[in-house]
C-alpha cells in the first residue's frame, strides 16, 4: 500500500457508521464490483486498518470484530478446493452481498431523508394559541345542584347505615382497649406536670400490661414527631427520658380531650 | 420589495413567533423605517376584516399580534374542548361530592363517607383531572389530602368553590367522620 | 354556511391550534362530510399560493397544519435568536431511514441492516418524537416495534409516509447477484 492511500486508510473507525460503512468505503475505494468483491485484498485490508487502532475499545470495536471474522471465514471458505456437489454450491460472499446491498440502499436514503429535513428545518409551525377562548361548554351533564344532591344522600345513606351503630360500636370497641389517643392524653397530662420522666418508673410499672407499655411508647413516638417531647436513651434497654419541650403547651392537653374524646 | 410581498413576510413573521413582535424588531427584519410599517400595518389590519378574517392582526403595545377573530371562538372553543365521556360512574359523583363539600379530605374519609373502598375511584378522578393531591394532614399516618381542581369547577360551570350550594349538615357530620 | 365563511373558520381554527387538526375535527365543529371538507380544503390550500402565501396549509397524515411560507424562511429565523437549522447525525439519518421505509420495525431489523448496534440512537430518535413504539411483534421475545410519527412528518416536510420516494429509488438496477 502506498503511503498515500495509507494515510486515507488511517480514518479513525468512529468516522464510519459500522462495518458495513467500512467496507464501502474500501470496496469503493478499490474500485472493485460489490458483485465481485475481491475478498483476500479486502480482509487484508480490513484487518490493517482494525490493527491500526492503537487501543481497541472493544465497545466500540466489536462489531467491525465480527465483521473481520466473518470477512475471514469466507476467505477461508474460498481458499479450500471447491468440491463440485450435486445441488449447486453457494457463492460464500453472497450473504455479505445482500447485506452491503441493503444497507447502501438505506445509506442512500438516508442522504434523502438529511436533505428533507434541511427542507423541513425552514418550515415553523406556530404554537397553540393561548388566548382565552372563553369559559368551554360545559362538558359533564351535572350541575352543582346534583352534586349537592349526591351529597345529602350519602350523608343521609351514612347516618342510617352506620353512624349511631358506629359511634356505639367505637365506644364499646375502646373501652377495655388502650389507644394512643387515649394515652396521649396521658403522657401529655404526666409530662405537663414533670419537666422529665422515666419510661420505666412512669409507664412501665410492675402489672402493667405489655399492650399498654407499647402503646404509651407509640404515644410517646407521636408527642416527639410534633416536636412536644424529646427521648434521650444512654444506650439499648437502659431506661428512656423523656422530656417535654417548649412545644408542650396547657393547650395541648384541652386540644387531645377535644380530638379524641 | 413591494408591499404586497411585506405583508406576507409579515404574515409569516407573526405567525412563527405566536406573541407579540415588537415594531423595531419588524423594521430590522424588513429593512424599512417605522413609518414605512405603519403604513404596510394600517393596509394590513383593514384587509384582515373582510377577506380574510379568520385570522386577525392587531397592535399592542409596541408591536403587533395575530389572533383569532372572535366571532369564531365557538368553533375554535370546541378544538380545546376535553374529549372525554360526558357523564361519570355514581361512585365517582359521590366521591367527588364528598371531596368538593371537605375541601381538603383524606381517602379514609371518603371510604368511612362511602362505606365503600375508593382508590380506582380516586384514580379515575385524578386522571380526570378533577381532583389533585393536597399536601398531608398532620396526624399519624400522614395521609395525603385532596381536594378538587379549576378542571372541576370548568367542568362543572362553577366559577369558585363556593359557588356549590351550601349544605346545611355539613358541620355536624365532620367531626363525626375525622374520629372514624 | 357558505365556503368563505367555512374557510375562514378553518384558518381560525388551525391559528388557534398549533398543531395538526384532526379531518375528523374540522367535519364535527363545521357539521360538514369529510368530502366537503377536501373540496374547501383544495381551494384553501391553493387560493393560498398567490394572493395569501406568508402563511400556508397543508395536509399531513389526517389532518391539515399551517405552517409558513419556507421562502421567507430567511425573514422568520431572524425572530429567533438560536440558530433554527437542526441537523441529526448520520446514524440518526441512517436509522430513521430504515423505520420510515418498514413502517413498523424491530431493533434486531435496524441493527441488522446497518451492522451496528441502535440502542442510543433509537433513545435520540424518541426523544426528539421522531418515532415512537408500535406495538410488540407477535414472536419470540415480542420485540418492541418503531415507527415514524406525524412529529417527523413534519419536520421532513413530508405530508404522508407515503410521500417518501420509494425505496427502489435507492439501489442500483437490479443485477443477478453474484452471476458470472
Amino acid at each position: 500500500m502506498n503511503q498515500q492511500l495509507f494515510d486515507e486508510y488511517r480514518i479513525r473507525l468512529e468516522n464510519f457508521e459500522g462495518p458495513f460503512d467500512l467496507l464501502f468505503h474500501l470496496i469503493e475505494k478499490n474500485e472493485m464490483d460489490i458483485y465481485d468483491i475481491k475478498i483476500s485484498d479486502i480482509t487484508d485490508q480490513y484487518m490493517e486498518i482494525l490493527m491500526d487502532m492503537q487501543i481497541l475499545d472493544l465497545d466500540f470495536a466489536s462489531e467491525f470484530l465480527v465483521m473481520a471474522s466473518t470477512l475471514l471465514h469466507i476467505k477461508s471458505k474460498l481458499l479450500l478446493p471447491v468440491i463440485q456437489e450435486e445441488e449447486e454450491e453457494l457463492d460464500p460472499r453472497e450473504a455479505l452481498v445482500m447485506q452491503l446491498l441493503e444497507y447502501r440502499k438505506y445509506k442512500k436514503a438516508s442522504s434523502y431523508i438529511k436533505t428533507q429535513h434541511e427542507s423541513g428545518n425552514k418550515l415553523f409551525y406556530g404554537h397553540p394559541s393561548t388566548e382565552n377562548f372563553g369559559e368551554s361548554k360545559k362538558v359533564y351533564e351535572v350541575s352543582p345542584i346534583i352534586l349537592k344532591e349526591m351529597y345529602k344522600v350519602i350523608v343521609g345513606r351514612n347516618e342510617r347505615k352506620r353512624n349511631y351503630r358506629t359511634r356505639y360500636m367505637a365506644k364499646i370497641l375502646r373501652h377495655d382497649k388502650f389507644t394512643v389517643e387515649k394515652k396521649i392524653k396521658f403522657v401529655v397530662k404526666i409530662l405537663l406536670e414533670n419537666v422529665t420522666v422515666n419510661f420505666h418508673n412512669v409507664f412501665k410499672k410492675k402489672g402493667t400490661e405489655s399492650l399498654e407499655v407499647v402503646v404509651s411508647f407509640l404515644s410517646i413516638l407521636e408527642l416527639a414527631k410534633e416536636s412536644k417531647a424529646k427521648i434521650k436513651q444512654k444506650k439499648v434497654f437502659s431506661d428512656i427520658i423523656v422530656e417535654r419541650t417548649d412545644k408542650l403547651k396547657e393547650t395541648d392537653y384541652q386540644e387531645f380531650l377535644d380530638i379524641y374524646q | 420589495m413591494n408591499v404586497n410581498e411585506l405583508k406576507e413576510i409579515i404574515k409569516a413573521t407573526l405567525f412563527a413567533y405566536g406573541d407579540i413582535v415588537a415594531k423595531k424588531k419588524l423594521c430590522d427584519i424588513l429593512q424599512i423605517d417605522e413609518k414605512q410599517l405603519r403604513v404596510v400595518m394600517a393596509s394590513l389590519i383593514e384587509q384582515g376584516q373582510p377577506t380574510n378574517k379568520g385570522i386577525l392582526i392587531k397592535e399592542i403595545n409596541d408591536g403587533y399580534q395575530m389572533y383569532t377573530n372572535p366571532e369564531y371562538y365557538d368553533y375554535v372553543r370546541k378544538l380545546f374542548e376535553r374529549n372525554t365521556s360526558k357523564t361519570l360512574s355514581q361512585a365517582a359523583y359521590e366521591t367527588l361530592a364528598v371531596v368538593a363539600y371537605n375541601k381538603n379530605v383524606t381517602r379514609a374519609k371518603i371510604e368511612s363517607v362511602r362505606g365503600v373502598s375508593a382508590g380506582s375511584t380516586l384514580n379515575t378522578l385524578l386522571d380526570k383531572g378533577f381532583i389533585e393531591e393536597a399536601g398531608r394532614l398532620e396526624a399519624p399516618g400522614r395521609p395525603v389530602l385532596y381536594r378538587t381542581t379549576s378542571e372541576f369547577l370548568k367542568a362543572f360551570d362553577l366559577h369558585t368553590p363556593a359557588d356549590l350550594f351550601p349544605i346545611e349538615t355539613f358541620s355536624e357530620e365532620k367531626k363525626e367522620v375525622l374520629e372514624e
